[in-house]
């Protein structure tokens, strides 16, 4: 199964205009190497569901105009402040947003891998999220144990799930840790496809300790290594964010022609995208 | 302004106060001082209450992925949480969202996050916002991300207890469905809570000035206390304790 | 918070007459040790949840006259055959069955999980498990994607989750690798109590290897060193099965009398249910 | 009775062949003869067939705990599945529960595992009941622990594909709605069929013989397969190709 290795441009080559693609927040694993690869590709009209935020990964690919809806909880750059290509685009009503909230999210993904239309979810009545979604209904509990409203949401079924791991072996399992967002984004999208800064020399399985924190190979499509592929956003237990670099893309995010010369630089220049190795 | 504290210390010792007696308090990602203001509350009590902050590595007991905190919070295991809002009314409604008639917002706030969610199910939702304004202290929220009361038939087992701001404490009344102050800051005063906020509330005949942390709190603070919170939030602690303890 | 720890005999005093008791099966984690002194302390009226399905631990309570319920997908004793005091009490109509299937258990506990009065789930129409649960019903997708029927099953929040583990520190942390049902166990119970082979000197969640297959202490209640807890049963990854002892037991709990003087010996007898050590 | 191999090998040989071009095909515990034919499949091509076998630790691919296999089955990643019955009956409605009157049944069985749900999500579901007898295939399953078809509005994804016995394989007729016979196994006869089944199926005007595996097959089977197979069911192994291999 070692044809499952591949390259950060094959991965970017796999995911198809319109595709309704599942990415993680800044603190867990971002594939920032293929996303600079779908970039460059010139990917159009994405359904991008950030789970259950979506950081660096958004701002950008909203910035290059590859976003045509936007499903998430927030947009949050954590301490860098307000996400400046996410707040023009908002401006200029350029992106259909989905405002939806963190255990929605989590919920509709948990309804999509069990396979199940919807899932109820406690609190959100009275929220005016809930007005403006056509997949969230309320209903009562069927035993009638309780009087109130209970709100249901739709399954969320990704057709992808892009994310970026510490490790990778060559049977597609993937090493993930206690960030098991990942694992639930992988089990609830068609497929799953991952870089990874190692690839691991064995079968992550095979290692007890290892196997629990691992993403089976069953439902991982393909893996390309990119050392550092997190960069410059941190990857959990490994590294933190390049603040003096973010704080280049903030500044020069301010305002188009900025946000331009970023992606000129790290982007479109030949290997651009592997300037952190 | 009293110079033996700064002001975020007066609001670290004031929100641990609210902390009292609980097992279990959860901080959001990038909330410093309820962060810091749970650790102290730790400290004081010898470790009997269990904080978990978000995004720490060295404080999240989750092993469950991003929704165990929501399935634990539900689960009727998480005492008190802290939620912010870019408006706050009267009626305790926040707006994580933004400014205008959605979805055509003219300020864009970051989003919901899980609001929505925990407000409803955490027993002792502590609102958190230094800046007191009438910008952010509004009659009626834009847009409501998640609602400060609910209806009788709703299934709520939470919600909010108090309002901290850079100015004074609001307690909220249950009975009543709004705020009434609770105490002003040292250095502020009635009537410019009064001035500076745009919801109406209730006020005291007689209201306390919030009071001062005592010494062993700020020593704790200032020593084990910081350097816990250097781990999660180092530009805060050196800020902070860095200034305190140099002053 | 080392108070955690404590004996065998004060987990099993913790776990009261008539309480929803959850186990695990004999492939997952199985505190025997604890069996025997629930057994030998006599506790009566339990409603036992297989998750989702149990055995001999099953079988010797209900043997021993402490099960009033038995709410499971199965009870196997897998290549040992049947199990025969469980089929001696259901001959002798002295145990109300609730019968499930797997998934709808693992789904309940989920619900429970989430604090969500009910669970949709897949399957199961037509089944006629479905005519004898009136905690399962059929509801229709509210979104109306679909015309079909769809089960609906009610949380299942079991009063106190029982389980071995190979490690768990003095945090309460407990790890059980992949063997996850366990940690949706403790998610959803009120109580987790557990016996460990190992009491792990340090904290499992502060190595990133064994966080990942770790329940954290803040579910559990109380641990119990018990070196060989599970046997006779095996425990994943570390030891099987006592075979000749399983053998001996399956022989005499083939009639009540011989299932006595199995019990006299390895429960009664004083310090019996140490005998593995 | 062909000499060259064993009757176990046959059923081994003939399931294995029902899952040619499967991605994914998943096997429950105590399942010794569905498992080993899987392994045989996988070996035959090469290991583009993914086999998970339940209880086995190096076979297993699930770190999600027990919920695991129905999940991944409902996803549609699984492929196929095997399914017995204390009876079993010609709608292919399986009984795992017990014979009599459902609770006071005379005679109980072990209960109904994932039956309920698997029978439904796994596109190829092969029975497989080594007993064929009148006692267990009946007219009607005295509880229908999973139903053999539905009604067009249920949400179905999978069913019955066939039933391979002791003495013969049935296949599964999704529009009939019941079982024709397909092949009777070397030494038995259509009319022994006809006499030790319960229910009514179709037989053809020619029923074959099931094939026997051939010689590149058994090969595989009694080397590479059968040292993967010992590590799940030593017994098994042991018994089977022990056996084969001295004869």
């Amino acid at each position: 199964m070692s044809d499952i290795l591949t390259t950060v441009e094959d991965l970017a080559a796999r995911i198809p205009d319109g595709a309704k693609l599942a990415l993680a927040p800044d603190y867990s694993g971002c594939s920032m190497a293929t996303i600079r690869a779908l970039i460059a590709r010139g990917v159009r009209g994405l359904h991008v569901v950030g789970v259950p935020s979506v950081g660096f990964q958004g701002d950008m690919l909203i910035g290059a105009g590859c976003v045509a809806t936007l499903e998430t909880a927030a947009v949050t750059l954590e301490e860098y402040g307000p996400a400046p290509r996410f707040t023009a685009a908002i401006k200029a009503g350029t992106l259909h947003m989905i405002d939806g909230t963190c255990p929605a999210i989590h919920s509709g993904l948990q309804a999509a891998e069990k396979g199940i239309p919807f899932m109820p979810v406690r609190g959100i009545v009275g929220s005016d999220l809930l007005k403006h979604r056509d997949d969230w209904t309320t209903g009562t509990d069927p035993f009638g144990e309780e009087d109130g409203p209970i709100v249901m949401v739709k399954a969320i079924r990704p057709d992808v799930t892009l994310i970026h791991a510490p490790l990778a072996d060559r049977h597609g399992n993937v090493w993930i840790g206690v960030r098991r967002e990942m694992m639930l984004m992988a089990h609830a999208s068609r497929e799953t496809l991952v870089t990874a800064d190692e690839i691991y020399d064995g079968d992550l399985l095979a290692d007890e300790k290892l196997a629990s924190g691992t993403i089976p190979g069953l439902y991982v499509s393909a893996v390309a290594e990119a050392r550092n592929g997190a960069w410059p956003v941190g990857l959990f237990g490994r590294y933190g964010g390049d603040e003096a670099h973010l704080r280049d893309y903030l500044e020069r995010a301010r305002t188009e022609e900025g946000f331009a010369s970023y992606l000129d630089e790290f982007v479109h220049a030949p290997h651009a995208h592997k300037a952190a190795e | 302004m009293n110079a033996d504290f700064l002001p975020e210390e007066l609001l670290i010792a004031t929100v641990a106060d609210m902390l009292a007696g609980l097992r279990h308090v959860a901080v959001g990602a990038q909330s410093p001082i309820p962060g810091t203001a749970a650790l102290l509350a730790r400290a004081r009590w010898g470790g009997a209450l269990r904080v978990s902050m978000l995004g720490s590595e060295t404080n999240s007991p989750f092993t469950d992925g991003g929704r165990e905190l929501f399935d634990c919070a539900s689960q009727g295991r998480i005492d008190a949480f802290f939620l912010g809002g870019g408006q706050i009314d009267g009626q305790a409604n926040i707006n994580l969202v933004g400014i205008g008639d959605y979805p055509d917002t003219k300020v864009r706030f970051p989003g919901s996050f899980g609001s929505a969610y925990l407000y409803f199910l955490v027993p002792r939702v502590i609102l958190f916002r230094e800046e007191h304004t009438a910008r952010v202290l509004v009659p009626k929220v834009d847009f409501i991300s998640a609602p400060g009361v609910s209806e009788e038939s709703t299934y709520r087992k939470g919600g909010p207890h108090a309002l901290v701001t850079g100015r004074c404490v609001f307690d909220f009344d249950d009975t009543a469905k709004r705020f009434c102050l609770q105490s002003v800051h040292p250095g502020h005063t009635v009537d410019e809570i009064r001035e500076h906020t745009g919801f109406d509330y209730d006020t005291p005949d007689h209201v306390p000035e919030t009071p001062a942390p005592d010494a062993d709190t700020l020593a704790l603070l200032r020593g084990d206390v910081a350097d816990a919170v250097a781990e999660r939030y180092p530009g805060f602690a050196a800020k902070i304790f860095g200034a305190a303890n140099a002053a």
